[in-house]
């Protein structure tokens, strides 16, 4: 089974009723304490360069006002994300506090209201679809599923 | 002095940079029908491209991704790769217009015809593609681009009215000879050939290439707020030119010969060499810009190893790409299409494409996951939202706009 | 040691980003994601599942124009080589040694260094 | 692009964007309407003036030492083809009716003027270039003329056929 598989995939309830699509599969994954000589994309291409004049505060001060990068062991499937319409892809907006640029947050969080966290032990089965007639991957809740939040801790 | 003497070269790159055979084309046109009337056009531009410009340098200075990564990313797979196949539909037309162009100024340079220049000008392209390095490819197309202020000389040593000139260009509004559709039509081409989408591919990327950092935001901010308006000013003077030279004359531009008559009737040989020696350097920087485009936008969005910065074994799949690139758009021009008229369609598919490239940039510029503490501000979306408004108009109506105008006649 | 969980969501973190190796070099993009139970077994709804490989190049298009390939056969990055999670994915092995980047090595071996020039390092002075 | 004028005239001149397809059928043969067939011919012209008065700044500023002589020849080249395609545009239209007929036949003429003023000058530029082309063309100053007379049939044309 697939992630890409799972996406998009329908989703239906414990007796059958369809209930929405699948727009997003939520992990939890492991984070690492490490030494602060993590190895790197950026910081690698950082130390070929010849960089005299650029002091080691100076350096610090970038990292962190950079993006959020961790080190990372694995990762555990937590939930479903299901939507009540297809909407295509989320651009990270429903989940976060992001409200600029008006107004394309907005548009896609009215696109996508509705959605809510289905917990991966409430998912009863995955279907392939390979059955004649089925028309691709669904999703089966389990009896007494709960519609959680889907906010982004 | 040597962080001056860096920023220095990088405004002048910029400048030079800016005005390519689209930009050529398309302001002698407007100018040799519309006069001045269209210069707003250019304003508005100047400041679109300068917005979004510098968003994406600093969303790729701070985040390490460049910008289809990020169109890749958010987008999602089949959004982003129908965006490809468009951008590099687009990309390729441009690369193919320039190439041309630079065929077309040594044919006014030599008198020995484009079709032998063409294959001769694709090959010298991918040479430089595959043996130099970044930074000096960039400034040498860059500062002798910059003979283009000839434009500007040549608009001095005319000595136009210039009281006339301004009442053309305020308030803004078609000449009584023209239909209005032509004029609007005129008006996206303008847009597109400013707001062209590959300076922005080849903004961000090259903030890779030069391996940029957050440090770097205020080059940054400086090259693009100082480059790309004396780029415009270069655009004006060349349609002030045609307005002041060829529209009196009833002279309907179309070819790059007609572009050249007005420098050389203001400042005889010497200038006119000057510029012709402009126009291959700028047309060439930006047969590279567009050819490396082409590169980066599908190894981005395939995550392919990419950059000019690596030997070419070790960007393997990217440099072939570059190649097939080239090759077609050699292959397109010998078949003795008009570059002109390529240039044209060029510009007017990319006001068509814009909104395309330019609101997942305006997206991430905002994700904090992205960008940390560099989030844009409030005045940065505010006019960021003005632009995604008139990037969708101008892409909207580009179409309707071209079949309704028979191409602008 | 480690500390809380990060909580991600696959599409919006995780698929469609770059893949760089421990050199930071580009290999690929997240096109799909493997899931596995517990020692390998096949993943099933509702038991504990992880993610087990990064798959590339041909998931993308399955992905794309639906279909379905033969998920054992798809190149892969096996998840235990992920190091670092950011605005991309950062792996902790090179490049080199991953099957996932063959048609690289082959554009690379068959075409790119066979014409003059192909090694030269445009950053060197000669 | 030139080309492409005399089709967006007629494009243009009656139909908005809506009916672009069926103006498009309208240039086929002899379904012409009058006004769009004066219009084609208008378009042709304006094309045909465009080159002479190119023609005459490429002229005049070689006399006067402010040209090279590539870029004049190329210049009066460029405007060959340009004349070429209103020539195609006018020997393809089909009038339908006999005032149309005979803008035609002004305009064919008029742009045969500038055409054979145009080679003139082409000839005229190669000897000054230092090409050898033994009986030497008329100077510069014989030239200016003929293309006045040239761009002055035009004019007579464009006026007859209504253009600007």
């Amino acid at each position: 089974m697939n992630v890409g598989d799972l996406l998009d995939a329908r989703v239906l309830g414990p007796d059958g009723v369809p209930l929405g699509v699948v727009v997003d599969v939520r992990l939890a994954l492991e984070t690492r304490d490490e030494p602060d000589d993590g190895p790197g994309g950026r910081e690698d291409r950082e130390d070929r360069e010849d960089s005299e004049d650029r002091k080691d505060s100076e350096h610090d001060a970038a990292l962190s006002s950079r993006a959020r990068r961790d080190a990372v062991g694995g990762a555990v499937v937590l939930g479903l994300l299901v939507g009540p319409r297809r909407a295509g892809s989320y651009h990270g907006y429903e989940r976060t506090q992001v409200r600029s640029p008006w107004p394309v947050p907005q548009i896609v969080r009215r696109l996508h209201r509705g959605t809510y966290l289905v917990r991966w032990q409430d998912v009863a089965a995955v279907d392939d679809g390979a059955a004649a007639g089925a028309g691709g991957w669904s999703v089966r809740l389990a009896p007494g599923y709960a519609e959680l939040p889907p906010e982004l801790g | 002095m040597k962080k001056v003497f860096a920023a220095a070269l990088g405004i002048l790159t910029a400048i030079g940079g800016f005005v390519d055979i689209g930009d050529l084309v398309t302001n002698a046109v407007v100018g040799s029908r519309f006069g001045m009337s269209l210069v707003w056009v250019v304003v508005v531009g100047v400041v679109g491209i300068c917005l979004f410009a510098s968003m994406a340098g600093r969303v790729t200075a701070v985040s390490g991704r460049a910008t289809f990564e990020i169109i890749r990313e958010r987008l999602g797979p089949r959004a982003a790769g129908a965006n490809l196949v468009a951008s590099f539909a687009i990309n390729l037309l441009t690369l193919t217009a320039e190439i041309g162009g630079i065929a077309l100024a040594l044919h006014l340079a030599s008198s020995v015809e484009p079709r032998l220049w063409i294959p001769v000008a694709g090959l010298a392209v991918w040479l430089v593609l595959w043996r130099v390095k970044f930074q000096i490819m960039e400034n040498v197309a860059g500062l002798m681009g910059l003979l283009l202020v000839g434009f500007a000389v040549a608009l001095f040593l005319l000595g136009p009215d210039w009281g006339e000139l301004l009442r053309q260009a305020v308030p803004p509004s078609p000449p009584g000879t023209e239909h209005p559709a032509s004029y609007w039509y005129y008006a996206v081409a303008l847009f597109g050939a400013a707001m062209t989408p590959y300076e922005v591919f080849f903004f961000s990327s090259g903030a890779v290439e030069e391996r940029w950092t957050a440090k770097d935001l205020s080059t940054n901010r400086v090259n693009v707020l100082v480059g790309f308006p004396l780029g415009g000013l270069l655009s004006v003077a060349i349609a002030a030119c045609a307005a002041v030279v060829l529209l009196p004359a009833g002279i309907e531009v179309s070819s790059l010969s007609q572009i050249v008559l007005p420098v050389a009737q203001a400042g005889g040989v010497l200038l006119l060499a000057l510029v012709i020696v402009g126009i291959v350097a700028a047309t060439f920087g930006a047969a590279l810009e567009t050819a490396l485009s082409s590169g980066y936008t599908v190894a981005q969005y395939l995550g392919w190893s990419w950059g000019k910065f690596r030997r070419p074994a070790r960007a393997a799949r990217f440099h072939l790409t570059m190649i097939v690139a080239l090759l077609l758009g050699v292959g397109i021009l010998m078949t003795s299409v008009d570059p002109i008229a390529v240039t044209e369609m060029s510009v007017v598919f990319s006001a068509v494409a814009l909104p395309l490239t330019y609101v997942p940039i305006l997206v991430v510029a905002n994700d904090p996951e992205y960008m940390g503490e560099h989030v844009n501000g409030r005045v940065v979306n505010a006019l960021g939202t003005v632009y995604l408004v008139i990037v969708v108009v101008a892409a909207v109506a580009a179409i309707p706009l071209m079949i309704a105008t028979g191409a602008g006649s | 040691m480690t500390h809380g969980p990060r909580i991600v969501d696959a599409r919006l973190h995780l698929l469609s980003r770059q893949v760089l190796d421990v050199d930071g070099e580009p290999v690929s993009t997240v096109d799909d994601l493997e899931l596995r139970g517990p020692d390998g077994s096949e993943a099933r709804a509702g038991q504990e599942a992880h993610v087990a490989a990064i798959l590339v190049g041909p998931a993308l298009v399955t992905r794309l124009f639906g279909g379905r390939a033969p998920t054992s056969r798809m190149p892969r990055i096996a998840w235990d080589d992920v190091g670092h999670l950011g605005t991309a994915v950062e792996l902790a092995v090179s490049s080199d040694g991953l099957d996932a980047d063959w048609v690289e090595h082959w554009v690379r071996e068959r075409l790119v260094e066979r014409i003059p020039g192909g090694r030269h390092d445009p950053e060197g002075d000669r | 692009m030139a080309g492409l004028r005399g089709l967006g005239r007629v494009v243009a001149g009656g139909v908005g964007g809506a009916l672009a397809l069926a103006a498009l059928g309208g240039c086929v043969a002899s379904r012409q309407e009058p006004g769009q067939a004066t219009a084609a011919v208008a378009d042709a012209l304006a094309e045909a003036g465009s080159a002479a008065q190119t023609t005459r700044i490429a002229v005049e500023l070689l006399s006067r030492g402010r040209l090279t002589g590539p870029v004049a020849d190329t210049t009066l080249l460029d405007q060959l083809r340009v004349l070429d395609d209103a020539d195609a545009a006018l020997t393809t239209l089909v009038p339908p009716d006999a005032a149309s007929s005979a803008h035609r036949a002004d305009g064919l003429a008029a742009v045969g003027d500038v055409t054979d003023v145009v080679v003139a000058a082409r000839e005229w530029v190669a000897v000054r270039s230092g090409g050898d082309l033994g009986a030497g063309p008329a100077g510069a100053g014989e030239l200016l003329d003929d293309l006045d007379q040239a761009a002055g049939a035009v004019d007579e044309a464009l006026a007859a056929a209504g253009g600007p």
